[in-house]
């Protein structure tokens, strides 16, 4: 077990040195950031009244990009000449890398929200009516059913066969819940009408069960030829 | 070239140091705003300033792709990194202006908004200058320069379009000042100018003295042997 | 025509009746035979012939369409991986880490800590342990020398190499054969592909020739090769 | 002339090839924007009235992202096996290969525009009260707005560290006129206060001469090593 | 120590105080040289001498940071490039598509229309023309060939080989020699870098020996090879 958390631990810092081998690397996201909510303040006028109903699904959708962005990247590395197959000849279990890559993803998805939040509070001059605490949880919980998800049929996605066909009809239809619950969870912290509770306890139960399915079936989709 | 630096150094401080006090104490007080208009006096000569340096930008990399000279590229990069800082005094004397006469930090109005836009490409010029790997750097740079001076009459030439918020262009548009006032803008640009050539040529000579350095190193490189084969 | 050596209980890989298909084309078509332990075999055959397929099923990494594989007595191969050392065409190392940096990292898998094993590897191969350049700044040959590095880094019983010499220069590649030779001795066995059979003349066991997925003869009567083998 | 025609239309036609066998960039795209689509239908009543004040926005900040990664994607497949250096040794000029994959791109958004299209015109219920034959060259003009620049940008960044986020952090600043006339022309459009025609020359001005631009600049930035 | 050939208005490439460095690391350290047209050049070296970098900077994809080369006559490389082929160590082949796909799709970069060509040249490096299986799907020594393949189609005058034969089974190998041979013979200039210089010993008109970013001797004493050239 030991060893488990310390290949998880291993891969991650080598994906991260990989990601962070300059030190501009967060500058370069912050200034993503930056740009990502100054392209929605010019598409919505953000002074509108009904800003506040939509920003839920504003910041979502960014940070969805954001994600889409960085899953893209996340195994195309390991292709690259042909390293996966090291890993897969090693006596390394198949989930510390999985875990690892959903990691990876999880704290550059969680670094653009924090950079991202701050600028769209301002800009969109937001002011939660709801208990604003509650969007900390609603945010881990929303970047990992993305991350979790995504890295999964990402890996799935390297087998061309089986990427025509799982990517957009397993992915699309799979991720809609968790992303309706966030936005409403979002929304509903945003305009104080409504708990958010069950919304956040619809998250966790899709966090835990997908997790737990990524675990049991990522071994079987990396060994798949 | 050493001995130069500190008189003009000091002759640029008295300047500035003159515009400051005609600013501050010998300029009129506007009628409406009263005293809070003199950040005028630093708002529009960083805005000149600002595209004097973006447009040296555009000149030498364009003669960088002609020419392939390093100096221009030198030029490009010192005159980027000067009008950005001034691009960011427009972008913070703007809206501490705008809060007391116009009641917001900021809008949405084209003209704030086009200053926003020239001002995250210039950002996005130097984040790839950083970024790009290997010699190439100069010429991918050079190119976005380019691209980054096409952007800006579009965004400019609309303003005449729009009914913005912010005021007309003294200069071709249809605003007006007080010659008085314009006196004193004069001087304040000049020491603005004075101000940003001076850091510009520091820069400048930083930049080409870096390469100096580079270049030795790799003609050390090539002489001495491989360690290993 | 398959194998000629007798059954023996203490062989390190039996493969028996292996197929391997792509689709309607059968890049194996139903080898049997027995390896047994401290050998350096030395596959040949012509381009497409089967090799690097028959050692991607030895490495776990092809799953056989029918026939078996049994390594150290287990069909299980992933049971006794870190037995395996395997070296591909492709590099299987990031470009964008040193070499240190990649054997550290490939270390971690096998529960190898400490720079000092990897820096070892990589001596072994006559490269510097302390080149910061990343892997794919490296020359071709250099890549390929790194690649093995990585191959040898947790001191497996078994290596599998691909094609190791091509690339590499005349004079890294004999240091290398005699890196080998020192491996063999030590009691492990070598399964090495290559075109360049001559070089590992000296060093060789027996060669195994392989011709459209099958082994067409073993041991080998060498036509090509002048010297005879060890 | 002739050859240079000869040689775009050959690489469009190996480019449609390579992404007819392995669906990569539609699949991504397809799956972004039907997402997009369904955050925002879920995360606002679009059967408001002011969803044809946003709508326009939503449309093409949809498009941009979704054209972001597809673009992504562009370049990465001529980089696999160094197959870029086949082409600078060839006699090929460097712009034919610029427009074929400028054009190939500018298909793959058009696809993503036709689906999408309808759905979001039944999602949000919009009915255009302005000339609606005037989205045609709105579409095609801010489509080609995003996907030459992008098709440019994303070469740039074939030679920089962490090239997936290079492509927006260039891309972005730049395309914001062109974004803010495509999203005005569309809202001028489907409230129909107004006439788009300013907006509509402003797109053509702009795709002319980043066009131009784009053409004169390819092959110095191609042989940049 | 840089060249021992009378300077010949007829040279196809001359190369005059060549440098190329990467950041701080010099490649190529200052070469200058002339090459005849209607030979074969053999170019030999450790891995890491700057061989691969020398093809690049005949073949314009690498600029030098100092120094000229003049390729039939002119500066221009890129106004010369249909008389240039180059192989290099990757593929330079779309892994997707099929060896003739790829061929039709780099036969029209150089204006070859129609299939007969593409055909012909796949049949030069024996393979089938009529194989649909994708590149990526190839042996590795089917995909060397298929970039030679590639490298020859459009019947260049120049030819820059970066080790076609690595990969490649020795069959193959001495077939490809012998076309390497005809082609000579056909009035073109070849560059062959190679670790397997015995292979091209009866072929080669002339070895350059590359050490530490430098031609080393020209003509080569043949330390390493046994018969002597033609
Ligand atoms: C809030 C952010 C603001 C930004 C980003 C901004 C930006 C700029 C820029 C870039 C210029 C120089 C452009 C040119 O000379 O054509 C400029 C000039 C000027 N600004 Fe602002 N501005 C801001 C706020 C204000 C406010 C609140 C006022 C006063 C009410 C103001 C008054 C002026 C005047 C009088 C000029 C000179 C016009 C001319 O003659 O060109 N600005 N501004
Ligand atoms: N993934 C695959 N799909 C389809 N065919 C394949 C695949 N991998 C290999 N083949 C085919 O199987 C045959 C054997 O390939 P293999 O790579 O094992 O040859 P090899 O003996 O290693 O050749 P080389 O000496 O050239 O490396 C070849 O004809 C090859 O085209
Ligand atoms: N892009 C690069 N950046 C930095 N260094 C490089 C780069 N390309 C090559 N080098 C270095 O230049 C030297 C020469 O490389 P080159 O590929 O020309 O060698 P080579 O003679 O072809 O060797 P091999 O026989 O192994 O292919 C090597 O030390 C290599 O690490
Ligand atoms: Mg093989
Ligand atoms: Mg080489």
């Amino acid at each position: 077990m030991s060893s488990f958390w310390a290949i998880t631990s291993a891969t991650l810092a080598k994906d991260l040195r990989l990601e962070w081998r300059s030190k501009d690397a967060i500058n370069s996201m912050l200034f993503f950031a930056l740009l990502v909510v100054v392209i929605f303040s010019f598409s919505f006028d953000p002074t509108a009244e009904e800003s506040r109903h939509i920003a839920g699904g504003l910041v979502w959708v960014a940070f969805l990009f954001a994600a889409v962005v960085a899953l893209n990247q996340t195994w195309a590395r390991e292709m690259r000449n042909a390293v996966l197959d090291a890993y897969r000849v090693s006596p390394a279990p198949a989930n510390p890398l999985f875990l690892a890559k959903a990691f990876g993803n999880f704290i550059f998805v969680s670094i653009i929200q924090a950079l991202m939040t701050p600028l769209f509070t301002v800009f969109y001059n937001l002011r939660p009516l709801g208990p604003a605490w509650q969007l900390i949880p609603v945010a881990i919980l929303g970047s990992w059913a993305l991350v979790v998800n995504g890295t999964f049929f990402a890996a799935m996605s390297l087998h061309t066969r089986s990427r025509e066909i799982m990517l957009p009809i397993l992915l699309f239809p799979f991720s809609i819940p968790a992303l309706v619950a966030m936005v409403q969870a979002t929304n509903t912290i945003l305009t104080g009408q409504d708990s958010a509770k069950f919304w956040i306890v619809l998250l966790l139960t899709y966090d835990v069960v997908f997790t737990v399915a990524c675990l049991l079936l990522f071994e079987t989709v990396l060994d798949a030829e | 070239m050493k001995k130069a630096f500190p008189i003009l150094a000091i002759l640029t401080a008295a300047l500035l140091g003159y515009a400051f006090y005609e600013a501050m104490f010998v300029a009129p007080t506007d009628q409406m705003q009263g005293d809070v208009y003199r950040i005028i006096y630093y708002h529009v000569p960083s805005g000149w300033t600002m595209f004097v340096f973006f447009f040296t930008n555009f000149i030498a990399s364009i003669v960088y792709l002609i020419r392939r000279n390093p100096k221009a590229d030198a030029v490009a990069v010192a005159a980027a990194e000067v009008g950005l800082v001034f691009c960011t005094v427009v972008l913070v004397t703007g809206p501490l202006w705008a809060r007391p006469v116009w009641g917001i930090w900021w809008t949405w109005d084209w003209r704030l908004t086009s200053t926003l836009v020239l001002w995250l490409i210039y950002a996005s010029y130097l984040i790839l200058r950083r970024f790009s790997t290997g010699g190439q750097t100069p010429v991918l740079a050079a190119a976005l320069a380019v691209f980054g001076a096409l952007d800006m009459p579009l965004v400019y030439f609309s303003i005449w379009f729009f009914r913005t918020q912010h005021p007309q262009p003294v200069v071709g548009g249809g605003g007006s000042i007080d010659p008085s006032m314009l006196r004193v803008w004069m001087i304040s640009w000049a020491a603005f100018l004075c101000f940003g050539w001076l850091v510009f040529w520091l820069r400048y000579r930083l930049e080409i003295f870096k390469r100096e350095v580079e270049e030795t190193h790799s003609l050390e490189a090539m002489l001495e042997e491989p360690r290993f084969r | 025509m398959t194998h000629s050596q007798p059954t023996n209980g203490s062989s390190v890989i039996v493969i028996s009746g292996l197929v391997k298909q792509f689709g309607r084309f059968a890049a194996l078509r139903g080898i049997s035979a027995e390896f047994s332990p401290g050998n350096l075999y030395v596959i040949l055959g012509d381009n497409g012939a089967g090799k690097t397929t028959l050692l991607r099923t030895f490495a776990g990494l092809a799953r056989p369409t029918r026939g078996k594989v049994i390594l150290l007595g287990t069909h299980d191969l992933s049971s006794v991986s870190a037995q395996i050392g395997y070296m591909a065409h492709p590099s299987l190392l990031y470009d964008e880490l040193s070499g240190m940096e990649n054997l550290r990292y490939f270390g971690r898998l096998y529960g190898i800590e400490g720079d000092q094993r990897c820096a070892d590897a990589i001596r072994k191969v006559h490269l510097d342990p302390s080149l910061a350049r990343p892997v794919g700044q490296y020359s071709q040959g250099m890549r390929q020398r790194m690649s093995l590095a990585r191959a040898l880094l947790h001191d497996p019983g078994i290596l599998l190499l691909d094609e190791p010499f091509s690339n590499v220069d005349a004079c890294s590649a004999s240091e290398m054969v005699n890196l080998l030779g020192t491996i063999r001795d030590a009691g492990k066995t070598l399964f090495v592909v290559t075109h360049q059979a001559a070089l590992l003349d000296g060093v060789a066991d027996e060669f195994v020739l392989m011709g459209a997925g099958k082994i067409v003869s073993r041991p080998l009567e060498r036509p090509l090769l002048e010297g005879a083998p060890r």
